[in-house]
């Protein structure tokens, strides 16, 4: 995957540079999300259960409609998962899956939605030979990533990841939680790039079987941020996208359902989820837009729903 | 919140605010005495966890190694080691801080035995995490935590041991962290974690330097302690920091070996300290146990208590800048001094603390004169350890226990 | 060297001069602090025992009674019971006197393992009689001793309990007398052995009695104690004696019936106090369980530690005086009282100290604004037991232990 | 068995009160000794394996050449005794045995011997409705008994007792054992009456194959004191009765030696064990007059031994 900018996708979504609204210039992330709003992004584990099998994944959700696709890359100790996604994290280890092999999967792959890739502090640090991010970030930019997400760094202890993403044009995404408040909200929001991952709800990763209405609440308080908002943690259904993107998200977060479905498949086959994720990634995005046209009728009166 | 470049805040979003707050009630209530904080926890740490422990002169070690040997007897802590000096310090804490429910994690079982004896004590629900390999390891420890009303859930991932219940007890921190406090085990974890347990815990070193000087006049020339996550090396040395005359040991698991394989993933050792590298786990940056790609090591020692592949961020500064000096103690020299201590001192101490008096035994000469020694914990939770593993080795100190029936 | 008609020298010629002997020097080292005998006992029970145990108010249980409720933590002593007070004791007195050599008998092992633990401390030789049911019931107790060096003696006489472990060690002395001091675990056997027991266990109360008026400003109306043999009872009651405002309970372990089949031999109780008719065991004309005929029956209790067919001499005065009541509790409120105290207050306490606590519970009521309740040990000793009995019995107070794998 | 005293039996032994060698008058139990010297004193637990067996072997021993009985009357915490004789206080209990069938027994036996009762403090005490030990000294008055011994009570705590038998006129022996010395000799001696119990060693009965030398300056204090000494604990052949009397005792104990045969023959068939007991009696007291042949030899050339 190369790191030029690419316009106009199979399904005639826009990447890369775009125009903010205020006439600065979008990451190619921030644009993904701005040009198709409500855009759909969605999770895998890289690696689970073969680096292989993840290239062909990858393309699947994108031929789906994923507006933006994060790539886990597995660390031995995720405290911020669920089952689900621990267990996708234990598979890729076993399958031996390693930051290098990660890079070279990512060079190789075409998609048209932008990748980031979703990681634990600690693997960024010890990509070169002392602990220091640089390596990493350097070696991502180089492979064509446009952004990172690391679930366990704050803002506050961000200042060395941020200024190397600066340095290489990457995004660095930062969760925003229910329990994110005041000044370290306004702290966030103004380091934040691509976009704010907005956590439905306290907790771990995982599919859940309704969406909070913490959803609601949560984003309500982030209208005076300008950057995208998107909404993970429990969405699994086209229903859910649909309801969070009727409470103001700029797009939704799907990691677990997808996670299920290349469990589901395991590792026989040639990539056998590969089908499965494509139509789970329409039903998402079918949904999210059905969120959209609901949100447009907010000030109308309350239609009938099918 | 740091030490030199050691510690921080390395955690899930979720729990920043958590940690802010648990900051905050940190320099008012420990730092500051706010409400008589500090009063009510040297109070329950007397009247309940039966402080101060003594300073024993050993008589018999002293003859041995022809030098001063003093034992600080942690072991007579209630519950049995140094573990209760935090578990109620930080329980306390929570009532003060208006939390409704605690959870901990525990490997070897002491920490959550301690946990959950302090909740039963100050009337506060407790949720122990503890991996599904160390429940059916430590049964009496897992009674224990039960018959002090805690819950106890078992972890089924990975290899069931500490590791893993650190994870599943952030997760469900993660959770219910508007109610819930974590009660971590020991000098690890995110800011003000390391410097709060540290504070709790250094009630061992204020209570031994004071005990040293009235018993000989003076300050000791050596303080040895264990280390694995590091809570009773930091308490024991903390009040010996300044004395720049006094050396420091902090005694590693070594394991069966110091070399790592790192293809599967394990560490036959806990020497953080010694072999370990910087990163960030559980919430700090530290010394680590990992491979070149940062994935984190199964640790192994034959101490479930050491059995960590992380260590509290102070220890590995004070390292870094040489204040600590870290070694180790293998598998074979902490069982033999296990069973020394216990003839010939008619003390059975934890698996923990005999990495300690093995080290004693096998570098005393480089000790000095006068040599104070922590012992942790009491042995009696390691007994069948201790005897499975001494049969397998054939060590000369050890005692035939075959009197039963056959 | 009797208590009104209770006590004497009721033992073989051979021992005479031995326990003469003994005599002499319990009035000279004990009573005269000769050579500094006391000193030395009193800075060893500090340094190497913990000394002083602390007084704890029992907040939950105040609560709970509607009065005053403190606890004597004698579970914090080294090896986790009081029994420590009075093994150091009579090791060292062995010492003084020029003595190679120490026998002990133990039941449930507590005895054993607090001699076990001195004699290492002190360097003596060590051996102790265990009866071989109580050896294959107390395995970690027999694993304690083997640890600190003591050799353990199977006794496989008759039901292979506590009265055939003094029976043989009796023996033993009897053949070994001149080089060999028999460390007896009570207040029991010939002159001057209750006496000095209880000298060295008297600690609990005058320490409890400086506690209580300190905390308080005045004295108890009333002090609970488990009664076995009765060295944690007269250890506690013996500086209250004087204060005849003190109630004091000896708290006998009633077993399942306080009814004797003495077709059998069996007394399904150790209620020696409050059942008990007068004859001579072991030394002393005391209160005893026996059939008409005089043959010594079976006791049993759920604690090991309580089950023994005789009494101190001093006790069963005390009772026939009226300075001390006698009652009893049951098995299933023993262990009801040992999962209440666990859960509650967050120390489990040793079976025998349970059935203090359990007549606190059922006769609160008639003991005052302000109780001291002994702990005599702790419980971890107990575990297994009161799992195996708990779940006979499907007692509301106990918790589900079932977190193991199927 | 009645109190009267009988002159003669049948192998010309003389029984009861005799004349003191300074004219007074000797008990049933010190004429036997100093009638017969070098005496035989046997020892049996009575009930093992019951009493009906028990009866048949006192008169067997009695034929066999002993000159004085021992019954032990069984205590279940038989804290001087070895391992022989606790098992066979053991079978007793077991098989039922009791003070008051004891003392039916006693009256019902016709011996040349006297016979005299051994057993713990505590059987003493229990005998009546309290704890009193009249009734049970009256009770072996009445069944013909000569004495009592009892191994857990010293001289000092055997005021009650030495009265009761004085009134009663039983003898009251006490031990002697290798560590009694000085005050408490003279006490002991002074106090004891039928004859001192010589402790041939420290520990508990049993017996043993060679017989110490301790025995030698066991007597040789003693000889100032004038009652009658017997000396036991480890006799089991007539070469220790012989090399005892030797020494210059005027008795021999033997009892776990005796025990062992009735153990050997077990319960089976009808006192199975009495013609064995017998016969050990024979060569006991055969090895005892051995002794003092030799004792009256001591000044002349030692003679070959056959």
């Amino acid at each position: 995957m190369s790191r030029e900018p690419q316009v106009g996708g199979d399904d005639g979504r826009v990447q890369a540079s775009g125009t903010k609204s205020d006439g600065g210039s979008d990451s190619d992330v921030e644009s993904a999300i701005r040009q198709n709003r409500p855009a759909l992004i969605t999770y895998i584990t890289a690696g689970d259960p073969s680096l292989e099998a993840t290239g062909e994944y990858v393309e699947a959700l994108d031929r789906g409609g994923a507006d933006l696709i994060e790539l886990g890359l597995p660390f031995s100790e995720p405290i911020a998962e669920g089952p689900t996604i621990q267990a996708a994290i234990n598979r890729s280890l076993e399958a031996g899956t390693t930051p290098a092999a990660f890079f070279d999967l990512v060079d190789g792959l075409d998609t048209d939605a932008p990748i980031l890739v979703m990681t634990y502090y600690n693997m960024i640090l010890q990509f070169g030979p002392e602990a220091d991010v640089r390596p990493f970030v350097e070696r991502a930019a180089d492979v064509g990533l446009s952004g990172i997400i690391v679930p366990d760094l704050p803002a506050e202890e961000a200042g060395p990841l941020r200024a190397a993403c600066d340095e290489h044009g990457l995004d660095l995404v930062f969760i925003v939680a229910p329990t994110t408040e005041g000044e370290r909200l306004d702290r966030i929001m103004s380091r934040v790039t691509g976009f704010a991952y907005v956590q439905a709800r306290l907790g771990t990763t995982g599919a859940r079987a309704d969406v909070s209405t913490a959803t609601h609440d949560g984003l309500a308080r982030l209208t005076e941020y300008d950057v995208p908002k998107a909404v993970g943690f429990g969405v699994s259904e086209g229903d859910h996208a649909a309801e969070i993107v009727e409470a103001g998200a700029d797009g939704v977060i799907v990691g677990s359902a997808l996670v299920d479905i290349v469990a589901d498949h395991g590792a026989d086959g040639d990539a056998p989820a590969a089908a499965d994720l494509e139509a789970k990634a329409r039903e998402l995005k079918a949904g999210a837009r059905r969120g959209t046209t609901d949100d447009r009728a907010e000030d109308t009166p309350e239609p009938e729903q099918p | 919140s740091t030490f030199g470049d050691y510690g921080g805040q390395y955690v899930p979003e979720a729990l920043m605010p958590a940690v802010q707050e648990l900051e905050d009630a940190y320099e008012r209530y420990v730092l500051e005495n706010e409400d008589g904080f500090m009063d009510e926890f040297r109070r329950r740490m007397r009247e309940f966890g039966g402080r101060p422990t003594p300073l024993q002169r050993a008589d018999r070690l002293s003859d041995r190694y022809d030098r001063d040997i003093y034992l600080k007897r942690e072991d007579l802590v209630h519950g049995g080691a140094h573990k209760l000096n935090n578990a109620l310090g930080q329980v306390l804490l929570a009532k003060y801080m208006g939390k409704e429910r605690i959870v901990a994690e525990t490997g070897a079982g002491q920490h959550g035995t301690a946990t959950a004896m302090a909740a039963a004590h100050l009337e506060m629900p407790c949720e122990i995490y503890m991996g599904r390999t160390d429940i059916n390891r430590q049964r009496p420890n897992v009674y224990r935590m039960r018959m002090n009303g805690a819950e106890v859930n078992p972890v089924d991932a990975g290899s069931g041991t500490l590791k893993e219940a650190i994870n599943e007890t952030m997760r469900d921190w993660a959770t219910t962290v508007e109610t819930t406090h974590y009660v971590i085990g020991s000098i690890v974890g995110p800011h003000p974690f390391p410097k709060m347990v540290r504070d709790f815990q250094a009630v061992i070193g204020q209570e031994a330097r004071d005990q040293v000087r009235e018993a000989t006049g003076r300050l000791p020339d050596s303080v040895v302690a264990c280390a694995g996550g590091g809570s009773n090396t930091m308490g024991t040395f903390h009040a010996f920091v300044p004395d720049e005359s006094v050396a420091l040991y902090a005694v590693e698991a070594g394991g069966s070996s110091l070399e790592i394989d790192a293809d599967a993933g394990l560490a036959p050792n806990s020497a953080t300290l010694s072999t370990g590298t910087d990163g960030v786990l559980h919430g700090a940056m530290t010394r680590l146990l990992q491979s070149d790609e940062g994935q984190i090591m199964e640790s192994h020692s034959v101490s479930a208590g050491l059995d960590y592949a992380g260590v509290g961020p102070e220890l590995a500064h004070l390292v870094e800048s040489g204040r600590v000096t870290p070694v180790t103690v293998d598998d074979d020299a902490a069982l033999e001094a296990f069973h020394r201590l216990s003839e010939l001192e008619g003390v059975i101490p934890a698996l923990e603390s005999s990495h300690a008096l093995g080290y004693l035994e096998h570098h005393h000469e480089d000790l000095g004169d006068l040599v104070v020694v922590n012992v942790s914990g009491r042995g009696d939770k390691d007994l069948e350890t201790v005897l499975e593993e001494t049969e397998k080795r054939d060590l000369e100190a050890a005692p035939d226990v075959e009197v039963f029936d056959g």
